[in-house]
């Protein structure tokens, strides 16, 4: 494991609104096809770190090194093109385009086209569902539906390293069921992933490795399986 | 709210006062624009003279004050000697920007100035409201150009005019229709302005009076360029004639799109539309089209033709429609200030009344309420690309049917 | 206002007197320097003065973007108009409704409020759910059908007298005073536009102590919730429909008082003194002057009535020294400045020229703002 | 009012029904809260509970169901008529009056308990007088109340974030509520601010106002309440005491996930 | 039954005219939920510029078919009007994306006022006649006339508008835009640069305005530099009747407001016994605005967005 490359480095990230510090300076790691999750109660930071490293909140102090490079203030539009793509929280997909608009919106930056629909298949591939809806509106689709276009279109993007933010919120357990079999399989194609959930044993049961977060701080980090066991952890999040 | 804060509303309104007062200190002529300087010794009577300078009738204006300022020059190169004393006159003009509030204001203007006298304004809607304060201070007003009969009908002794007003306007042009275009079935719109509205109303009465039906009535607006739907209804109804009460910008796309939509009838109308900007816009439509102008036609005029060589040298531009009888309000203002043997209002406001007078645009004397005797009305007519005059017709009060004869004017 | 002359000290008694002695010789001094042009000019700043107070409880305090507000200062100027000249006296003579004219100035002028605060209640209601941009256009509609309106009701029965607009209307008669006649008191002479000075300053006086009377009110309290917090104000219990209905009202009959007295000084009102640039102008009065704060509408009132004034004194003679020719002229000169202090105030001083402490902290909250909302976010990420 | 027992039902709703387009928000939701009592609702995100405020609020119509307050049937009721009858409210994310003053805000709470009209305003007669003056008062000791009487003059924005949560109370409080709704105040707070939000939470019980809470950390939860309720996809699936609330397997499976196997 | 017909037809052509405009407005709305005041003003000056570019080369011996001439006139005035729109919301908007939304509206209608004022300055306040160069032969429509530049207006309209619909349907920079108006934070970690695509619209939607004001231009014979507010009233009329934000709606609300003018305009007074009458002309257009918002903000073809706490 240690002769993988690391692909995101986070060095004393801090992030303020206003007087209030959301993340408190955490050091965050992912290597090259790591399944990380990061996990913690509600407010504790998570999104914020998340859209933190795709710079729609610019930090107030810390780095990004992002494949070797210093990503820290680069104007948000310039990540995806670099290989970062991010499935944000409540999916955010474009409600009055098409499924498969949506779905070529996630290659808008790259120019070539025969791949771009071999990817598209792909993406049929994994959510048969999509290629039956490609015509319909995304805002008419299930949940489930819409979390499928927000991930298939993340994927079009060909992203090294791919962030998703709470996928399972509002979803029936069996379409969460179904959403992280497809986590499973994306990572297991070789694409890096950061996975920030609330369903902490999900989450954990999914990834390779986690970290806590707690109050904006890491609290804990360690692998997955680790984590489960850990009692304190179940405590943390449990609140007793 | 602070009394720190009062004192500085305060503060800022001594300062704009003291600033306004700087700005005034080249008093007398910064208020109007550069006039024939009075040589110093001689009294100075000054003459106001209010007319839209600034925005789209600003050439009518400018034509306006130009009259005015032809006729003050050759009065005070001629030297005029008033009660024994020999005077010089100073124009004082003022842009109302065709504007009521802004023309009373410049009414106020003149009023405190202490004009001896005013020409304007030129628009009715400026003259009317600005009327009462001149009346109030006792200065006589004579406008060129407003045609509203409502200017003279409020009782204002100060108020005069020397020129057809729009019952004079708009029922010879219903008497043109009537009789020199046969028609018989009319169709009337106007621009729901003061001018066309009124215009428009003295034109059905007259109309219906000589027994034309009237078919249709529709109206737009000052602003409007689309008249296909009201000329469909009226195409519908199948006048001979449509009145048209308004302005050559509208007057102009009216004319093409009443061709446009294969209606043969005549378009006649006012003198909104008795301009060159409206051949410009109506284009080849315009031909045959009828439109009218108060006073007689210019080449019929008696002085006109001198008038129009000293005009043109000075001016180096064309007259547009009332600087002749701008010019000749100046000069009977000053004859009656002549006979008076004052420019002291008061006292030649009666002369005034008196007027009996022979202008390049005609011979000129007031009725009781300051309206012209006998004004005349010319129909024009667009014949290869101009304006010529077809008919003159009388004012229906002093001359009936005094249409081929405009010199027979009654003089007492 | 007066209740806070009781707490305040002797030195702002004196300045209160001092400021008390300005308003009432300024007419004077501006006629004897300046000429009564400037008097009369003094009379109509004091309306527009009137007018923007009124948009300021609309617009400032209760946020609601109204563009048509040139409307109730029709109304006022039609109902003092209609019931104080000749032209509806045909009409009504016989009808047994002749009382209608001629009413004394002290019901005219409520009756003029009232007219134009029902009209205010009247465009308002249907306007309640619209917000921002949507407001403003659907009360520019408004505006303009009203002005169409009065333009056209001379047919088929006269009421407004059409583009013709209504003439000879009376001058304010108080006291048995008819104020067209000039009155000499203590060997003093008083114009015309002396006493009108004098009514509409008090006129003036009066709307801005009932504005701040209000606004230090509950009443107050809840358009100024409203404008910064629609549901939250819901959710304090406050009738968010009536109390708009309510700043409508209470702005509209503000501008009716105005209107009336616009008509009985000019003694002529037409549809076209009523136009959709007027309520701009005014809204510019509250906008530039700084939106909610009394001092800065009167001053925002006070420029922009003024401004054009000025001009006219200084843009034709410079012009006629400097190239003996006018190239441009006032008219188009102001309205460019105009445009441009528009765009200008707003990109720089969103705030306006004069704003209070709490709009000033509102137009620089960007920053803090934005990162306020993202700490909630935050709060709940 | 004082000597009531307590089981009173103070607030009761039975098939609540609200729907959103295609999502069914909250569906055949019941509870009842009693009078002084501390009522918790939680759920995980998207669960519901801040719809089924607003429904409690007046924000929302509900689409069907029964909602009585005190007896007095408040189904489909505008918020400002919910409050007038005592339920008052906090929100998830402040919505303070920005740009009035602490004090300001806790004024505007007054709103609703206060009769001046507009010539009450203008005249400033006695009795309004004393009414703005009992406004002012009132305000005053609200701020004292929940412990943020020296910020008064300051902009509610320029408070910190723990100090809007207590003066969004204090307003809340303006009202004179029977039932005091808050939604997740200790949201983004630290451990000892949430401690003190916890001591302001039951002393405002036991001066007589009965909580509805919705809050994301559950040790306060089960520390401060009488009695929860679990929501999950927009249905109740627990109530009772925190102890049998934390032990419901149900509870536990909707907070920890379901066990992917 | 000739007279309804010829009505219908009046309607439609300048419905037409509306119709063009109206995408302006409705482009921007989607794009800023922003009421772009001053697309009237770009109207008029694609107009103006149109007319002074055609006048300045016939008059300097350039001799062209008139329809070229024509085109020749729009290949100037359309890239003055773009730069214009371009400039417009660099300078006045986008500035005050984040501020209270009085700010950009405040600015929108002083940049109306100062373009005006400045072709006031240029063409001075007087109507400008559109020279006459494109066929205008009459045709007979079942009784009604129809003439071959009514035609063209019609026909050109809606080429224009099908291309932009094609753009903003089928292209990628057409995605984006719907993309950007939909969300723009996700647009933008799609890698959508969102200041291009926002400067975009208002450049692609001032080219529409300067195509429309040349068409009133030529439709009516002339152009003045007040000419914007009311076309511009009107047309933003039209894009709420449809539905604002809505392409397709723009188009519909355009032709649908010039067809109720018109036949409003031409039947009100005998239905309404002589009291309503053309002089109420311009109120419809106001009556359908209050109406539609006031019942229907969505207009006919936006759908329901309901609305959140």
């Amino acid at each position: 494991m240690s002769e993988q490359k690391t692909l995101l480095e986070v060095k004393g990230l801090q992030v303020a609104y206003g007087g209030i510090q959301a993340v408190k300076g955490i050091d965050l790691e992912i290597k090259q096809g790591e399944l990380v999750a990061l996990i913690g109660a509600n407010g504790a930071g998570k999104t914020t770190t998340l859209k933190t490293l795709v710079g729609m909140v610019k930090p107030a102090a810390g780095t990004i090194i992002y494949n070797g490079e210093d990503s820290t203030r680069i104007p948000v539009h310039h990540y995806v093109s670099r290989g970062l793509a991010m499935v944000p929280e409540g999916r955010g997909i474009f409600p009055r385009l098409t499924v498969e608009e949506n779905l070529w919106m996630g290659a808008y930056y790259r120019n070539d086209k025969a791949e771009i629909l071999m990817d598209l298949e792909r993406v049929y591939g994994l959510f048969p569902r999509l290629k039956e809806r490609y015509k319909q509106l995304a805002g008419t689709l299930s949940g489930g539906e819409q979390q499928m276009v927000a991930m298939g279109r993340a994927i079009l993007s060909r992203p090294k390293l791919l962030l998703l933010d709470e996928p399972s919120m509002g979803l029936a357990p069996i379409i969460v069921q179904k959403i992280f079999e497809i986590i499973r399989q994306i990572a297991s194609e070789g694409v890096t992933m950061l996975l920030v959930e609330q369903n902490a044993k999900l989450a954990l049961k999914t990834a390779n490795r986690g970290y806590v977060m707690e109050s904006g701080r890491i609290t804990y980090a360690d692998s997955a399986d680790a984590l489960l066991a850990n009692e304190k952890v179940q405590h943390a999040y449990l609140g007793e | 709210m602070t009394l720190a804060r009062y004192s500085l509303i305060a503060t800022a309104v001594l300062a704009l006062a003291a600033c306004g007062k700087q700005e005034e200190a080249p008093a007398p002529d910064a208020a109007g624009a550069p006039a024939a300087a009075a040589p110093a010794g001689d009294e100075v009577i000054k003459i106001g003279h209010a007319a839209p300078l600034t925005g789209n009738i600003a050439h009518l204006g400018k034509d306006n004050e130009n009259g005015v300022r032809l006729a003050i020059e050759e009065l005070n190169a001629e030297g005029v000697e008033i009660g024994g004393k020999k005077v010089k006159f100073e124009m004082i003009s003022e842009d109302d920007q065709a504007d009521p509030k802004t023309a009373t204001t410049v009414a106020q203007r003149f009023v405190d100035a202490k004009v001896a006298g005013v020409i304007g304004h030129l628009n009715s809607g400026t003259t009317i409201p600005s009327s009462k304060l001149y009346s109030d201070a006792g200065i006589p007003q004579i406008s060129p150009s407003a045609t509203n009969p409502q200017y003279t009908l409020q009782g204002f002794k100060t108020a005069y005019r020397v020129i057809a007003n729009d019952v004079a306007q708009g029922g010879a042009l219903g008497e043109f229709a009537a009789t020199n275009l046969k028609a018989k079935k009319v169709a009337i719109i106007d621009d729901r302005t003061a001018y066309g509205q009124g215009l428009a109303d003295e034109f059905e009465k007259a109309a219906k009076a000589k027994g034309v039906e009237v078919v249709g009535r529709e109206f737009t607006t000052n602003q409007a360029t689309d008249f296909m739907a009201i000329l469909t209804t009226i195409k519908g109804k199948k006048p001979d004639v449509i009145f048209y009460g308004g302005m050559d910008a509208q007057a102009g796309p009216l004319t093409q799109q009443l061709k446009k939509l294969g209606i043969a009838a005549k378009v006649i109308g006012g003198d909104g539309f008795q301009t060159g900007e409206y051949i410009k816009l109506a284009g080849d439509n315009a031909e045959g089209q009828f439109a009218s102008q108060p006073g007689m036609p210019k080449d019929k005029m008696p002085g006109f033709a001198d008038f129009d060589k000293k005009y043109k040298a000075k001016f180096n531009t064309d007259i547009q429609i009332y600087a002749p009888f701008t010019y000749d309000a100046t000069r009977l203002m000053v004859e009656a200030m002549k006979r008076a043997g004052s420019a002291d209002p008061a006292k030649y406001l009666p002369e005034l009344a008196k007027t009996d007078y022979q202008g390049v645009t005609g011979p000129i004397k007031f009725d009781e309420k300051g309206d012209i005797v006998g004004g005349q009305v010319t129909v024009y007519q667009v014949k290869a690309g101009k304006w010529e005059a077809v008919a003159t017709v009388g004012s229906p009060a002093a001359a009936p049917a005094a249409a081929a004869a405009p010199a027979e004017q009654p003089k007492q | 206002m007066l209740a806070n002359i009781k707490q305040s000290k002797p030195a702002a008694y004196a300045g209160m007197a001092i400021f008390a002695v300005v308003l009432a010789v300024l007419p004077f001094v501006m006629g004897a320097t300046l000429g009564n042009t400037w008097v009369r000019n003094l009379d109509l700043a004091m309306l527009y003065i009137m007018l923007a107070l009124g948009l300021n409880i609309v617009v400032g305090y209760a946020g609601l973007l109204d563009l048509g507000y040139i409307a109730f200062y029709a109304v006022g100027a039609y109902v003092y108009a209609l019931l104080n000249s000749p032209h509806l006296v045909p009409m009504l003579s016989g009808t047994g409704f002749e009382w209608l004219l001629h009413m004394p100035l002290l019901v005219v002028l409520p009756l003029a409020a009232l007219l134009a605060g029902i009209f205010g209640v009247l465009l308002g209601s249907p306007t309640l759910k619209l917000r921002g941009d949507y407001l403003a256009i659907v009360t520019l509609g408004f505006g303009e059908i009203v002005r169409l309106f009065m333009n056209n009701l001379d047919r088929p029965i006269n009421i407004t007298n059409g583009p013709q607009g209504v003439n000879l209307i009376e001058p304010v008669s108080l006291f048995g005073h008819k104020f067209s006649q000039a009155i000499t008191v203590f060997g003093i002479e008083f114009r015309s536009v002396h006493l009108y000075y004098y009514l509409f300053l008090a006129l003036a006086l009066l709307i801005i102590v009932v504005s701040i009377r209000l606004q230090s009110s509950r009443i107050g309290r809840a358009w100024v919730a409203i404008r910064e917090d629609e549901i939250a104000a819901q959710a304090m219990g406050i009738n968010t429909r009536n109390v708009k209905l309510l700043a409508f009202a209470m702005g509209a009959s503000f501008g009716g008082v105005s209107g009336a007295m616009f008509a009985s000084f000019q003694g002529f009102v037409s549809p076209e003194s009523f136009i959709l640039m007027e309520s701009i102008v005014v809204l510019a009065m509250v906008v530039l002057g700084g939106m909610g704060h009394i001092p800065g509408v009167i001053l925002g009132a006070v420029l922009l009535f003024l401004t054009p004034e000025v001009l006219r004194d200084v843009v034709n003679p410079l012009q006629d020294k400097l190239i003996g020719e006018r190239l441009v002229n006032p008219e188009n000169l102001r309205m460019l400045l105009f445009g441009i202090a528009l765009i200008f105030v707003m990109l720089v001083r969103p705030e306006g020229l004069w704003p209070s402490k709490q709009r000033k902290a509102e137009f620089h909250e960007d920053d803090d703002l934005k990162a306020k909302d993202a700490e909630k976010e935050a709060a709940h990420g | 009012m004082a000597n009531q027992a307590n089981g009173e039902v103070l607030l009761e709703i039975s098939g609540i029904h609200k729907r959103f387009g295609g999502l069914h928000a909250l569906s055949d939701v019941a509870l009842s809260i009693n009078k002084g009592e501390i009522y918790g609702l939680i759920g995980p995100n998207g669960a519901g509970k801040t719809t089924l405020f607003n429904v409690l609020t007046g924000l929302y119509q509900p689409d069907e169901g029964k909602f009585t307050f005190k007896g007095i049937d408040l189904f489909r009721k505008k918020p400002n008529v919910v409050v007038e009858s005592g339920i008052a409210r906090t929100f998830q994310n402040i919505r303070l009056f920005h740009n009035m003053t602490a004090l300001e805000n806790v004024m505007v709470g007054r709103h609703v308990r206060t009769r001046a009209n507009v010539l009450g305003a203008v005249f400033r007669d006695p009795k309004t007088r004393a009414e703005e003056a009992g406004i002012h008062e009132r305000a005053q000791s609200l701020l004292d109340y929940v412990g943020i009487r020296k910020h008064g003059g300051e902009f509610a924005k320029n408070l910190s974030y723990g100090d809007q949560r207590r003066l969004e109370i204090a307003r809340a409080l303006a009202t004179d509520p029977q039932l005091l709704a808050l939604d997740e105040p200790a949201a983004g707070m630290n451990p000892k601010e949430t401690d003190d939000l916890k001591k302001l939470m039951e002393k405002i019980r036991n001066d007589g106002v009965t909580i509805l809470l919705i809050e994301h950390d559950v040790k306060l939860m089960m520390g401060l309440c009488d009695r929860i309720a679990v929501l999950d996809y927009g249905k109740k699936i627990a109530e009772g005491v925190p102890e049998e609330v934390k032990n419901n397997p149900r509870v536990i499976e909707a907070y920890l996930g379901a066990s992917p196997d | 039954m000739d007279i309804f017909i010829q009505q219908l037809i009046n309607g439609l052509v300048v419905g037409s005219i509306y119709a063009l405009i109206a995408l302006g407005y409705t482009m921007v709305y989607g794009i800023l939920q922003l009421i772009n005041f001053a697309h009237g003003e770009i109207v008029m000056m694609g107009a103006m510029i149109t007319i002074s570019a055609v006048s300045i080369l016939s008059g300097s011996g350039v001799n062209l078919p008139g329809p070229l001439l024509v085109v020749a006139g729009l290949l100037v005035s359309i890239p003055i009007t773009m730069l214009l729109g371009f400039t417009i919301e660099r300078v006045a908007y986008r500035p005050l994306r984040k501020a209270p939304r009085l700010a950009p509206l405040i600015t929108a209608i002083g940049i109306s006022i100062v373009l005006q004022q400045v072709a006031v300055l240029i063409w001075k306040n007087n109507p400008r006649s559109f020279p006459d160069l494109l066929p205008h032969a009459s045709h007979d429509f079942m009784g009604a006339v129809i003439t071959d530049l009514q035609i063209l207006i019609v026909v050109l309209a809606l080429v224009v508008m099908g291309g932009l619909l094609i753009m903003v349907e089928k292209t990628k920079l057409g995605r984006a835009m719907r993309a950007v108006s939909m969300n723009q934070s996700v647009a933008s970690l799609m890698g959508v640069n969102i200041n291009y695509v926002i400067s975009m619209t208002f450049v692609i939607g001032s080219a529409l305005g300067a195509v429309a004001g040349v068409m009133v231009g030529a439709n009516y014979g002339l152009a003045y530099p007040t000419m914007g507010f009311m076309i511009g009233l009107k047309a933003f009329t039209a894009a709420v009747l449809g539905g604002i934000g809505n392409l397709a709606g723009a188009v519909a609300g355009g032709l649908l407001l010039g067809i109720i003018e018109s036949v409003g305009a031409g039947y009100l007074g005998p239905i309404t016994g002589g009291v309503l009458g053309s002089h109420y002309q311009d109120i419809f257009a106001f009556m359908v605005l209050i109406l539609v918002l006031v019942f229907r903000p969505s207009g006919l073809l936006g759908e329901r967005v309901a609305e959140r706490a």
